[in-house]
């Protein structure tokens, strides 16, 4: 075990898999000379070269549209975003290229490609460079969709992400890059897609989270328990395909459910877990399910504003509360 | 080709001489260039009776008219190398070596396609051969070509790719992006334009802005070729120029064709943006089919009887395709769940077993092509 | 009343507009000469000239970002998308600079524009051309967006569209373009954005559905009331803002739901509407709520396939008895 | 200027000669150009203490270097022109003639700011002043710019639109698709690249292939100009042309303007990408405001005492917008759901009242600046 940030464990598990596979290369704005625009190639060009750790002008849909081509062709490649807000500009190579293009050729044409970068909202960098796209890419079959917490899900998904057959989209967050966890020291952590952790047993509530909600989640938690209610933290990892046994599973014991996502709520995880519920679960609910997610504007720049906006963990108690009935 | 040299050859000008006049080829190589573009012409013609019985469905786009680039361009490059074009494909999946049998059926849509029927007319895909389809979404194929030219690099196959696409698709942002991109990087690719005139009905001459098309890429260090599409000899000498250039390193290189479509852009073109006169001169006095005739036959290589055999053969090579994409039965109903991923999880947000649910699709209510009046 | 078709109704409602306002104008690729790729503009070049009726060159990126400012600088473009997968070539323009900037210019930039185009399956167009997007662009703040289905519809929600001072995304059904309906004869038609219609009335279940499904939906009503179920069929019109007053009001009546959309599931729309319900009608629920949607997966070309992947008539009738427990 | 003649000047070369050697401004002119580049300066070098005190958040680019550009371009053009630009938007703004207190007060994310706080450093705008912005995604405010002037040109007002990008959004796909449209319809639309030599951390020598960004319009149909931007009357001369130019219904035009940023990208931006000799010789040779201070005082328009005097005055109206960018309050809460649409309806998914829960909104856990470590 060390102490390891999520920045270090990301850069980690693309050194071992560039280690393990000539074919696996990194591309991207900034990737190389300049370390990466967040610094998570930190080291990669001087290691693997640039032949493999690839820079680009700013060109998002064409780097994109080429990537994918590559992965067609037999590379591997890795594909950074420098935020997941710039992949709009390439989004239809990433839904009709990468994803479609296997059904479409009866099997034919493989796509191994991770697409990777920071998603959601980084710190008062307002409403153009802050979205969460969770459930935009969850809503599309062919693509599998990765949202990290913790240095081990961000290592040992993005180590499985890169030997993955398919198209991944790799969500990251920024303002978890720094943060330290503690790491198992295992060339061949490997956390498996479509898997969910349960990051906290409880019996009282289950509470669902994807990325840097989770940590807010386990933070509700703590403060929920001293209230005596006591939290099951379900860590998704896996946006697509969902692991929703393990929800389900949960649900059987608590009987309630709070979501939390950063993403705007409409048609969102939370969205999508209520109706997975409906479907499933519904006669384990004691109490209807609550999404906690961010208000349903534009994520403004005022510091005020930005925290109003986002979910805090207060939000996230009174949800568990709430449905518990706790203060009724 | 130093950036310096990143001029324009146009098949009209000195410099560009070779093409005006190209070396004459052998008498077997015209045959059988012949013998492929009366088969695109046939297939195609086919294609067009079978969309009207109703035997193929959706958006359809044939290739007649335009035979002589692919023909001529497939024969500059070997098995190893890579193609890749837009939904206009089924000329360059023939001419690439895809059987017409599975052409055929792709097209209607069967089990014996060569995507399985789930791609369809403007999905061909075949990589034995390496042609990498057939891509729905203008301009999107350019830089897909362009990325396999870089994994031929990457593996130093020595290989080069070729991305063909529309005058139309020339306007697409990412082509830029592109070209900058596979020149920086020298990247072993041709890129060919297919300047048929139209863009569904939007003629060059209300979409462009600017110079030829040839001299698009030449900001960004890209030398480019103007061709005279229609006639194969120059296709081919077009071809080896380029192939060369990529192979020996020299980075991407762009040929613009000039050509021509008679059809209207799908199925079901009005095409009232043109004379029905215009066409007509085209075919009258520039098909690439009867040029080609009147070469072979001008020059001694065959005659009437030996070019009617050829298409007799065609033709019954043809309907040989037609009658199996009739007769091939429609892929089993849990085709619908397999390849979404390699592993074939099927993800299903509905608890109801979705193969079941497929085969229970026998009673339906949606029209199969209804309000098909489309055009895309 | 008069018959018409959507594809009618829809011209009806830009060609009034553009006579009422000279600062509307219509864009797009095929729009003018050609009279549109689905012939929706058919005569308007004929009647408004070409600064108004305005063919672009294939470039969605570019043409969406020039209507984009020219409606920012105080023109009100329609921006037609051949159809909307193509958008995707465009979204970045949608969504970060028609949806975001009134709110980051703190309400000085107003965007009022209307994208429309037809949306989802068209028939045997295969993967690319088939997507339904409603879910993605329901889920961000700042679009409104509506999805009609008959010629009243089309009519009216265009030409509200057209007057709303904010960016609308107007989902068309390719399907639906030839389709007759009953139109009242109205220069004055305007249906309202944010209100959803009953269009059939009932007590035993609520089927909630927009675009091409809401007639599927009322062939299932038909169906299911041959054997005593009486199912209320509302059509949403607006998917945002969503009218969750009408759906509740409906669930309270019948105490049972079925959603159908012709999109994918997760993350969908009846995932929202799952999730509406959770919030604000659980105690209303007699059995939980089912969703009929898409299969999983890319749309293929193979006529059974294509069959077999969309949303049909009997699905619907099978949810409806299901929330019934008719089969019990 | 009609297709032929869709040409490249430099400031180099002959045919350029009115840039190389422009008309002598008259002294006026010259000071109010000086005073509005110490403007600038002093105002960003403000902005950068107050970023490292931590007054200002997320993204901020900063203006130093480039001052001679926007503000020799703002004077070719008059109030009901309009100008559009990327994130790096401080200067346009103030030069536009925005008040420092709100670009400051947007900068610190209070109410006082022009867009009440709610778009921060990279989102000034100011329609009454004619300045759209303010864009975070590189290359967008290219489309929007021409779409101003299609405006313009729709509602026949002889205005013109300054279109700002950098030489690293030049490489964007919709930059061209841009050109060609704009250059179809004739649109009045200036496209300026500013050429600071660097994206981020990527120098132009490795990002562009070709030609120089001055001819990247000419396939299709813009004339370009190549200006030194760090002589604001060579810019000026410049902008007067460029500007007739589109008001005289030519058509758009394209400028690059070469310049140099001597800060970093953004404020965490460590420069290893360039060493301290270029910046340190770029600052010592060829620093627009020192250059411009010289000429002034080598023509006897001013003295070291009345410069002096300017430098002094800037610093108070620079010093007086800080201190209200710190004493305006933070938006009210309230506003955090306003200006989603224009009618300001609120669409809650959440049964909450969201106005009461933003009050709540106090005790919080997010940290405001936590791992600002980025580098948009
Ligand atoms: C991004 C995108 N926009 C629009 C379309 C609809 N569309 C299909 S083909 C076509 C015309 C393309 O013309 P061109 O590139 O000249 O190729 P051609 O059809 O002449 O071979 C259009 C507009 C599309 N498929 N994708
Ligand atoms: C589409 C997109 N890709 C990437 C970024 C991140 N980014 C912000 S500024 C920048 C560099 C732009 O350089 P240039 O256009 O030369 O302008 P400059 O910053 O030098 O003024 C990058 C890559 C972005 N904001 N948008
Ligand atoms: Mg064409
Ligand atoms: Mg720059």
């Amino acid at each position: 075990m060390a102490e390891i940030t999520v920045r270090d464990a990301l850069r980690d598990a693309m050194a071992e898999e560039m280690r393990r596979d000539e074919k696996v290369f990194l591309i991207g704005e900034e990737v190389a000379e300049y370390q990466g625009a967040y610094k998570i190639s930190q080291g990669l060009l001087e290691e693997f070269g640039d032949k493999r750790v690839i820079d680009t002008p700013i060109t998002e849909h064409g780097f994109t549209g080429l990537s994918v081509g590559a992965a067609m062709a037999g590379l591997r490649p890795i594909t950074e975003f420098m935020t997941f807000n710039f992949a709009m500009q390439a989004i239809d190579q990433i839904i009709n290229s990468a994803g479609k293009t296997l059904y479409m050729s009866g099997g034919q044409v493989h796509c191994p490609i991770v697409f990777r970068g920071p998603n959601g909202a980084a710190a008062r960098v307002a409403a153009q460079h802050s979205q969460d796209y969770a459930s935009w890419y969850g809503h599309v079959p062919g693509l599998k969709v990765l949202a990290p917490y913790s240095a081990e899900d961000a290592k040992g998904l993005l180590k499985s992400a890169i030997r993955d057959p398919n198209p991944v989209i790799f969500l990251e967050n920024e303002i978890l890059y720094g943060q330290h966890f503690d790491l198992p020291d295992d060339e061949d952590l490997l956390v498996p897609i479509g898997k969910a952790k349960v990051e906290r047993e409880g019996d009282d509530v289950t509470i669902v989270a994807y990325s840097i909600m989770v940590g807010k989640a386990l933070e509700a938690a703590e403060k929920l328990a001293e209230d005596g209610i006591e939290a099951e933290v379900i860590n998704l990892r896996t946006i697509r395909p969902m692991d929703t046994a393990t929800v389900i599973d949960s649900l059987a014991k608590t009987n309630r459910m709070v979501t939390v996502e950063e993403g705007w709520a409409f048609a969102g995880i939370g969205s999508e877990l209520a109706a997975v519920v409906m479907e499933q679960g519904f006669d384990l609910l004691d109490a209807p399910i609550r999404r906690v997610a961010s208000v349903d504007a534009p994520l403004p720049y005022a510091a005020n504003l930005e925290r109003a906006a986002l979910p805090r963990v207060e939000q996230i108690i009174e949800a568990g509360r709430a449905v518990c009935y706790a203060d009724d | 080709m130093a950036r310096a040299a990143a001029k324009t050859k146009t098949s009209r000008d000195t410099e560009g001489k070779a093409h005006t006049d190209p070396p004459q080829l052998e008498g077997d190589v015209l045959l059988n260039f012949y013998r492929q573009m009366l088969l695109v012409r046939r297939f195609e013609e086919k294609v067009g009776q079978m969309y009207g019985m109703g035997l193929i469905g959706g958006f359809c786009h044939l290739y007649i008219g335009q035979e002589a680039v692919v023909v001529g361009m497939n024969d500059a490059i070997g098995p190893d190398d890579a193609i890749i074009t837009s939904y206009r494909c089924h000329g360059h999946a023939l001419i690439r070596g895809v059987d017409p049998k599975a052409v055929m059926s792709e097209l209607t849509g069967r089990a014996g396609g060569i995507s399985k029927g789930k791609g369809g007319s403007m999905h061909i895909f075949d990589l034995e051969k390496g042609f990498y389809g057939g891509h729905g979404i203008v301009g999107a194929q350019v830089p897909l070509g362009a990325g396999i030219s870089f994994a031929q690099k990457y593996m130093d196959t020595k290989n080069v790719t070729l991305t063909y696409f529309g005058e139309g698709a020339a306007n697409q942002g990412q082509v830029y992006e592109t070209f900058n991109m596979a020149s920086l990087w020298k990247l072993p690719v041709v890129f060919v334009i297919e300047n048929n005139q139209y863009a569904m009905g939007t003629s060059i001459k209300r979409a462009k802005a600017g110079t030829e098309l040839c001299h698009r890429g030449e900001a960004f260090g890209i030398p480019g070729m103007q061709v005279d599409g229609m006639d194969v000899e120059k296709v081919y000498a077009a071809s080896q120029e380029a192939v060369e250039h990529c192979r020996s390193g020299k980075g991407p290189i762009l040929v613009e064709m000039q050509t021509y479509r008679y059809r209207g852009h799908s199925m079901s073109d009005p095409a009232k943006y043109r004379t029905k006169d215009e066409v007509q001169k085209m075919r009258a006095e520039h098909d690439p089919i009867d040029h080609l005739r009147a070469t072979i036959t001008d020059r001694g290589i065959a005659g009437d009887d030996e070019l009617k055999k050829i298409d007799k053969d065609i033709k019954s090579e043809v309907a040989e395709a037609a009658e199996f994409a009739q007769s091939t039965p429609e892929p089993d109903l849990s085709e619908l769940m397999t390849d979404i991923y390699v592993e074939d999880i099927a993800i299903k947000p509905d608890p109801d077993n979705v193969e079941a649910q497929a085969k229970k699709a026998g009673g339906d209510s949606v029209p199969d092509n209804a309000g098909g009046d489309a055009d895309g």
